[in-house]
């Protein structure tokens, strides 16, 4: 099991490399986000310091619909998905091995934000050990949620609108719970930022357990 | 009695969605149950006094499975 | 033991019967050319019996499970060439065989020789396949289903977009793979190529089978269809 | 009521619609003219009584959902799944319902439309969401077991995440304008208690009443696409006759 995960991992990872879309579309697309609700904000300091937790968090679910976008399209394009059911692949690997390749790749463009929020929004960090722990928990729930829903929209004609309409209010609580413990961690907000986590890591592993169990009939469908 | 007007909008608007709803699932039983045969129609009714035999018709197939 | 059984199965495609009531038995170490026109379910019999559908009603056993409950076990013994080659355009040749061969549990040391012997020449190993033309495209997809040595061989129109070259490897292999007692089952509008290989020919048209013609190697008369099984559902 | 009409009705659900025609009358009398206007709120109160029932109903027809789309996942039961599809549509309605009473009855007692801070509030809106999607989904059409499966996946969705999300909404605003619930507390007065009971059962039993007739329709759509599928088999067969007749001519 632990080999498919790894098998599958690695081939997303490395399609990535190749073809580097996260790379050259997506950063950029989340630094010029997080720069354009600065023009929007800046007029007032203190506003841009009070909404800088949910604006980054905001930005990380757009980045994550796209991640999870290109990391569906791999398997639908010239019958990817069937070799993937004839290989014989437990449909939970897949679902695990796909949910951490896009993990990865949400990751990476999360610490070149933070580098981002540090720079243009002054923020400076109180306690690391929370916000690396906050973006690694909320990072996994994320990629999670989407990519069930993912393989979800992936057989609907209209893909590309229905995924973020079903997403993004499931994700609703990471957006809230991951800004409340990013104010901790960034010293806005004196507020309990591990309860949070916890809170995050209950609504990852929920929908963690529901994905490995729902990925395979979705698979199925044609 | 105060605040009436709010008391009105929102009884009303309850009130009416629910009529509406509820013509809306007659009518579409109706257009619906008239295209389906006879012989597969379970639960239904008609007025002509056939409705008995009809909703007693066939009462084991044709069960969704 | 057959190694496909179907009796009466209807598949749909949405709410269109692409298969309209089947019956085809196919035994071990047989070659069964399915010939028919576009449209006819041709393509969808083939997926069908990789265990990639799922059976509206009728039976249908192929290598021993039934397609109502346990799809994944045929999925795995079977070997599909579709239209689509189902490879990853920014994986390289290797790289997309080694996934399979990883994913079935193969050694790693079949994905050469499974190369070697579709004539990918070793310096397209290490291209990305989105590089690749149709016809190596479509004889790196034939390496992956050689690769697996299945049972149940499913080929749709394998000859398509080959040369001269790439056809005679493609009966070569059929012809291997029957040698070692696999059933093939092919798809093919090419009546010509695949019928010295074929034990039988099998018409479908309208999503059932029309006609079912032991092949004799005395070849048999094209117009001269005389049915002897399963024949005429209609 | 032109003679001859099939109808999805049949003598249980007229008895339900009678009873909840009936019910509503006795609602409205109870509400507007038999329960007491509140110390603080003044008439406003009168607002509870369609406001706690459809939200009572929202989260019923929510479970409803999640368990039928469960057995639709385990066994694959059309049943199940046509369950599954009508405590969705329905709750829909009652969910917006919901919304809407609610923020009519915010905008007198809490002087606002429409709080962020309410966890009830922010919590039932995310739900009317997820069903809506969840219903989207439905339409979007498509082989028939796959929208009942991804339906069913969404809906399962919902269902595991309402708690979640209102403890989180809970935990953000830490403060809610909702009264702790009214019902348990025993603030209010014996009559407006009586009325609000009044109401919950009238609206369970429209919600039944919906319910029963809102599964037929499914059913009944699921038998036309059964004789659809027939006369598509024969079209079907009959091109392989005319296929063979023009192949024997050649």
């Amino acid at each position: 099991m632990f080999a498919d995960i790894w098998l599958v991992i690695n081939k997303d990872i490395r399609i990535e490399w190749r073809s580097r879309v996260t790379l050259s579309q997506v950063v950029p697309f989340a630094l010029t986000v997080l720069v354009l609700f600065g023009f929007a904000l800046d007029a007032n300091r203190e506003v841009l310091a009070a909404a800088t937790s949910g604006l980054f968090w905001l930005t990380v679910l757009f980045v994550a619909v796209v991640a999870v976008q290109r990391s569906t399209a791999i398997e639908t394009a010239d019958g990817a998905r069937r070799a993937l059911l004839l290989a014989g692949i437990e449909p939970s690997s897949v679902f695990v091995g796909k949910a951490l390749a896009v993990a990865a790749q949400i990751l990476g463009v999360e610490v070149l934000m933070v580098g981002g929020v540090l720079v243009f929004y002054d923020a400076t960090v109180e306690s690391l050990p929370l916000l690396l722990a906050t973006c690694a928990v909320a990072t996994l729930a994320i990629a999670a949620s989407g990519t069930l829903l993912g393989a979800l929209a992936a057989g609907v004609r209209a893909r590309e609108t229905v995924l973020p309409i079903l997403l993004l209010p499931v994700l609703a609580p990471v957006l809230i719970a991951a800004s409340r413990a990013f104010d901790d961690a960034l010293g806005v907000v004196a507020v309990d930022g591990w309860a949070w986590l916890g809170l995050l890591a209950g609504f990852g592993a929920v929908n963690a357990l529901l994905g490995a169990l729902a990925y395979g009939p979705l698979l199925e469908e044609t | 009695m105060t605040h009436l007007g709010y008391l009105l909008v929102g009884w009303g608007v309850s009130l009416g969605c629910g009529v509406l709803y509820a013509a809306r699932l007659v009518l579409r039983g109706r257009s619906l149950a008239a295209r389906v045969p006879a012989g597969q129609r379970r639960w239904m009714t008609s007025d002509d006094g056939a409705g008995s035999a009809a909703e007693s018709a066939a009462p084991d197939r044709g069960a969704p499975s | 033991m057959s190694i496909v059984a179907l009796r009466g199965a209807v598949v749909l495609l949405g709410r269109f019967p692409a298969l309209s009531g089947v019956d085809l038995e196919v035994d071990a170490a047989e070659v069964v050319l399915l010939q028919g026109p576009n449209g006819a379910g041709k393509s969808t019999l083939l997926r069908f019996c990789a265990g990639l559908l799922r059976p509206h009603s009728g039976s249908a056993v192929v290598l021993g499970h039934d397609l109502r409950e346990s799809r994944p076990a045929v999925r795995r013994s079977v070997g599909l060439l579709g239209h689509d080659t189902a490879l990853y355009d920014d994986l390289t040749i290797t790289e997309n065989l080694q996934f399979l061969a990883r994913a079935s549990r193969i050694e790693l040391e079949a994905v050469g020789s499974a190369l070697d012997r579709l004539g990918v020449s070793a310096r397209l190993h290490d291209v990305v396949a989105g590089r690749l033309s149709a016809g190596q495209r479509r004889r790196v997809a034939l390496a992956g289903v050689a690769l697996r040595r299945p049972e149940l061989w499913l080929l749709d129109e394998p000859h398509a977009g080959l040369d001269q070259w790439g056809r005679d490897l493609v009966d070569g292999l059929v012809a291997e793979a029957a040698a070692d007692g696999a059933t093939v089952l092919v798809a093919s509008h090419e009546l010509d190529r695949t019928l010295d290989l074929a034990t039988r020919r099998v018409t479908v048209a309208g999503g059932a089978i029309t006609a079912d013609v032991v092949a004799a190697a005395s070849a048999v008369d094209p117009s001269g269809v005389q049915s002897n099984r399963g024949a005429d559902v209609c | 009521m032109s003679a001859g009409a099939v109808k999805t009705g049949s003598r249980t659900t007229r008895l339900l619609g009678f009873a909840v025609l009936v019910g509503v009358l006795a609602l409205i009398l109870l509400g507007f003219f038999g329960a007491p206007e509140d110390d603080e709120q003044r008439d406003a109160v009168r607002m509870i009584f369609v406001h706690v029932p459809s939200a009572f109903l929202t989260y019923t027809a929510l479970v409803i959902t999640a368990v039928g789309s469960a057995m639709w996942l385990w066994k694959r039961s059309r049943w199940w799944d046509i369950v599954a599809h009508s405590a969705a549509e329905i709750g829909v309605i009652f969910c917006g319902l919901t919304l809407f009473t609610g923020s009519i009855w915010g905008r007198p007692t809490w002087n606002t439309y429409w709080d962020w801070g309410d966890v009830r509030l922010v919590t039932t809106l995310i739900l009317f969401l997820m069903l809506v999607g969840c219903l989207a989904l439905r339409s979007a059409g498509g082989d028939e077991d796959a929208v009942a499966t991804r339906a069913a996946v969404v809906g399962l969705l919902a269902a595991v995440n309402v708690p979640i999300i209102n403890r989180s909404v809970e935990w953000w605003s830490n403060r809610t304008l909702h009264q702790k619930s009214s019902l348990t507390d025993g603030n209010l007065e014996d009559l407006t208690l009586f009325t609000l009971v009044v109401g919950i059962v009238v609206w369970a039993l429209f919600f039944v009443w919906a319910m029963i007739h809102r599964f037929r329709i499914g059913w009944l759509e699921r038998q036309l696409r059964a004789i659809d599928l027939e006369t598509a088999l024969v079209q079907r067969r009959a091109e392989a006759s005319t296929e063979s007749a023009g192949e024997t001519s050649q």
